[in-house]
């Protein structure tokens, strides 16, 4: 394992630390338990949006803190949902009094701590609300799982709630928005190769040169089946088609496509998946209204990418466009 | 004799010391089935709970265990966090202010501790989790405790039927947790938590008969 | 090798493709010889700015075309400059003849070409100026090399002389402003891992598990030399203290700090690199009134970074601070 | 008898040839010194003068050597495209409208050759680029045009000292193109460009011996 970290476990304090450094401007970082708030935060009545989880998918969480997005992040050791003790103080700097949603990827970890996290911000008299993203295509939703995983959606569920709770909006009508994101955006994933937890010191699992992992998370496990390498093109329809499948899009529907590099894989290669993703919308008659393309939901260093597809209609459109000003994502101011 | 603070304490200190040394290996198991982090979080976790002992003594069995529920509740994170937190937290009120502990009490705090787990987490027997350990240690502990078996009894029974139990999951496809996301495939690994739990049970078995080799008391 | 392609010949082709259907609000993209323009180019009475080079540097440069950078991109070959016959149209699209400043990384290929172009075009009546970046302090600028190379300090030069092509400054005027930049501007790059590129199929070098490369250059090429692996605050030393005394930053002055990763890096570990290089300018009393931190001058998915510092004054920083509205950098818009 | 349009366009092909088939060594020798495209580059880069001799067949070996030059100049890229475009140009200008070239107008246009790459990469002898095989078959070239050879003996002594002096870069520190930046760790490696000089001057030699054996002259 080589990276550029100094001591396994020291990884997300010195991160975040230098994070908080090179966006001062935006954000205060929070030490001892660490969490990351909005500057200026909480925002006289403006419903806030709180979201976390394990770090390793950078710019997730934390980078998406800031104006029209949201008000904190809260991160856990590395692949390791945060703990009640970080998510009660984030939820209570940023709760203006006008409630708090939590954003919270299904998994178990995640919805059990930010469950006893919600069930004690409560007690000490903050509204809190909490939205479960739950995408993957991946994961049957069944009940011999824990359900879908959250995964890539997510960041589509941020900017869209975070812009409708920039505007006003009430903490239930942040939380619809957030949900109707949530029903009408699906993921599904690809690795090339596995990532490394920095303490645990060897890649989450070894494919051979001509294997590729299908349905993965973005926990560095491995996806639902392993399959021969195959090109761009026929590893697009792989993860597209059960996305469109799930999401039943009929031709004239308008949606958004996002192609997410799970951190080590080129932009280039990115824009080849995106083309052929593109074609295929175009093929079912489907218009591609918005894109987003990049590194956005991450397992550290795993080469792959996700395929995200969302529904749009006017008032999500809005929203998607409304300006948005964090370290990661930023348009219109 | 009953189990005391002093037997708590050893227990969360011994539980400590294995969850350093089993570290790597339950990582191991998790890198297999999940995401590499259960060693990692469950050692830090023990580490934080030594140091709120240190911090404040606790003066009775469920003031220790309480002391560290709330340690593994705010440092480990995780699923397990919060399910070994309330486990513990479980056990913790189950024994109340009782300075000495009976077969019976122990028994069934144990069985508070699993209880905990399950209300938290749903998962039933033969979802390759840690309520494959839990649940045959409870059942054993009750046997034993009913069978006139002394405290030390009751956990080298709890301790043995967890290792059982954990060893059981090897099979197993997985429906709860990080695990089952991979369906068929978690099949032929052991579920680190049901692992974890094993360790603990074990530690909680060498304390008490640690304490009862201390006050002469014999082990058997 | 395991990449998200179709094929290694039609790699540069389909990126680019799919780089322009992500970003068709932004750029128009060309084929056949294949260049990018930003929509609507030539912008009447602006300065053009033109870059280009090898492909395999994504986001640079085509995602740094649009409002306040550049106005075409070209990119050649998988780390391959591109040739006259595309630098030349893309030159004559782009001017509205208040001329073009062609931005070149110090390559001899790149330097050949351009300065081929360059001769084409004037022949043609286009009035054309060049600026050469060679930010690279691991190289010594002396008679015995091709001269220091130009890295990651390009996406400031672009940045920033976009900015004042946008307000309105005179051919010479913008070249002046985007010499300056490259006079204030050094950087020095690190690489953990090498890259592969597509059409050859195996790493461009292997580096055992306690091996790195300091002084790498942006074309998966060895460094100036390999060392024992270190943590990521000793190695931030080793780059960022030759850039520093290169630049002679002293006490009190102002600094822009950008820490670029090289493509397969987690960003997380970006912030590391920057937490430390901000501590050390610190202690050196030198102020860093802005930053950047993300993979903006790639090699494919080489793991490691680059650290760039550019001197700032008022001028410089203003100029940095107006919008820009590109693929891959955008605020104030 | 000289040589003709067809030597040219034989020359040409036998490039393209050349330059599939040690494609991948030439990616190689670039890979350890430089940034593993030059063997891609100039595959692609002759493919293109091959579609170019196709679409339109050249009349004299000038017609030929600048069509390849303009291929190569608008599909090679990188130092090489520039630099070999500049060698077929100025070879193309030296021998103007002839349509049968002499021992000594070959060497000339040579000449030429080498001296646009100088002119264009400011390269000297021993700085490991491909100077040091175009030098070498220049001076061997004109020798043997001086001592009476044929246009096969000067294109034969050519490619042969151009082989020499490919081999010859082996132990150099490079001091211009990109595998300058490696300072002393460049020594060790043959420099690609010369590797590729060599052998396209192989190919002329070769498309001389042919067309020789063709038209019934002897070759020695
Ligand atoms: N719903 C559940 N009920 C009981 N135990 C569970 C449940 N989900 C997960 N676990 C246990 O938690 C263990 C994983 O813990 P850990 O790796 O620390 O958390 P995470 O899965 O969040 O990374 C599993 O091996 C399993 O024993
Ligand atoms: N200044 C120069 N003069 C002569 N030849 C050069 C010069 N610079 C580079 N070369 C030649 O070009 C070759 C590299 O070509 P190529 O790999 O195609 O281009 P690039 O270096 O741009 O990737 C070198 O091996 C060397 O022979
Ligand atoms: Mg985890
Ligand atoms: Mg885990
Ligand atoms: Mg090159
Ligand atoms: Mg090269």
């Amino acid at each position: 394992m080589k990276k550029l970290i100094n001591d396994p476990r020291s990884v997300v304090d010195e991160s975040v630390e230098g994070f908080g450094m090179a966006h001062a401007d935006l954000v205060d970082v929070h030490t001892d338990p660490i969490f990351v708030v909005r500057k200026g935060a909480p925002v006289a009545g403006k419903v806030a949006l709180v979201s976390g989880g394990g770090s390793g998918h950078e710019p997730l969480h934390a980078g998406f803190v800031g104006h029209g997005m949201l008000d904190a992040a809260v991160p856990g050791a590395v692949f390791t949902s945060p703990t009640p003790d970080q998510i009660i103080p984030a939820t209570a700097a940023v709760d203006s009094g006008a409630g708090v949603i939590h954003i919270v990827k299904n998994y178990t970890g995640d919805v059990l701590n930010f469950e006893t996290a919600a069930e004690m911000a409560q007690a000490e008299g903050i509204s809190v609300r909490s939205v479960l993203v739950n995408d993957d295509v991946a994961v049957e939703d069944s009940l011999y799982t824990a359900g879908r995983r959250g995964v890539g959606g997510t960041v589509l569920v941020e900017k869209i709630a975070g812009a409708a709770a920039e505007r006003g909006d009430s903490l239930e009508a942040v939380a619809g928005v957030a949900e109707g994101v949530v029903r009408n955006v699906r993921t599904m994933g690809v690795a090339l190769s596995g990532c490394t937890v920095p303490h645990a010191g060897v890649p989450s699992f070894e494919l051979a040169e001509d294997e590729i992992e299908i349905g993965i998370g973005i926990h560095g496990e491995p996806g639902r089946h392993r399959i021969a390498m195959e090109g761009a093109d026929a590893i697009t329809s792989r993860l597209l088609d059960p996305v469109l499948e799930d999401l039943g899009i009929k031709a004239g529907e308008e949606v958004l496509l996002f192609v997410n590099g799970m951190g080590g894989t080129p932009l280039s290669e990115l824009y080849i998946v995106y083309r052929r993703a593109a074609q295929i919308l175009a093929e079912r008659g489907a218009k591609v209204e918005r894109s987003l393309v990049g590194n956005y939901v991450t397992s550290l260093e795993m080469q792959g990418c996700s395929i995200s597809v969302l529904r749009l209609d006017d008032e999500l459109t809005a929203l998607w466009d409304a300006p948005v000003h964090t370290p990661a994502l930023r348009w219109g101011m | 004799m009953g189990l005391t603070v002093d037997w708590a304490t050893d227990w969360l200190k011994l539980s400590a010391k294995a969850m350093e040394e089993h570290r790597v290996e339950l990582i191991e198991l998790d890198r297999a089935i999940g995401d590499s982090d259960h060693g990692e979080n469950m050692d830090r976790g023990f580490q934080a709970v030594l140091q709120k002992l240190d911090e404040a003594p606790p003066e009775t069995p469920g003031a220790a265990l309480k002391a560290a529920a709330m340690a593994l509740m705010s440092k480990v994170g995780g699923a397990a966090g919060p399910l070994y937190g309330t486990a513990y937290l479980r056990a913790a009120t189950s024994l109340g202010d009782a300075t000495e502990i009976d077969a019976e009490t122990l028994a069934a705090a144990l069985a508070a501790a699993r209880d905990g787990v399950v209300a938290r987490g749903k998962a039933e027997l033969g979802d390759k989790t840690m309520i494959d350990a839990w649940t045959p240690a409870v059942d054993a502990a009750q046997k034993a405790a009913a069978g006139g078996a002394d405290p030390v009894g009751v956990l080298e029974a709890a301790a043995e039927a967890a290792e059982t139990g954990a060893m059981a999951t090897d099979p197993l496809v997985a429906r709860k947790g990080r695990a089952s996301y991979l369906g068929e495939r978690s099949a032929g690994h052991r579920d680190p938590g049901a692992a974890s739990t094993a360790l603990l049970l074990r530690a909680a078995a060498a304390a008490a008969a640690g304490s009862a080799a201390e006050t002469g008391t014999d082990a058997v």
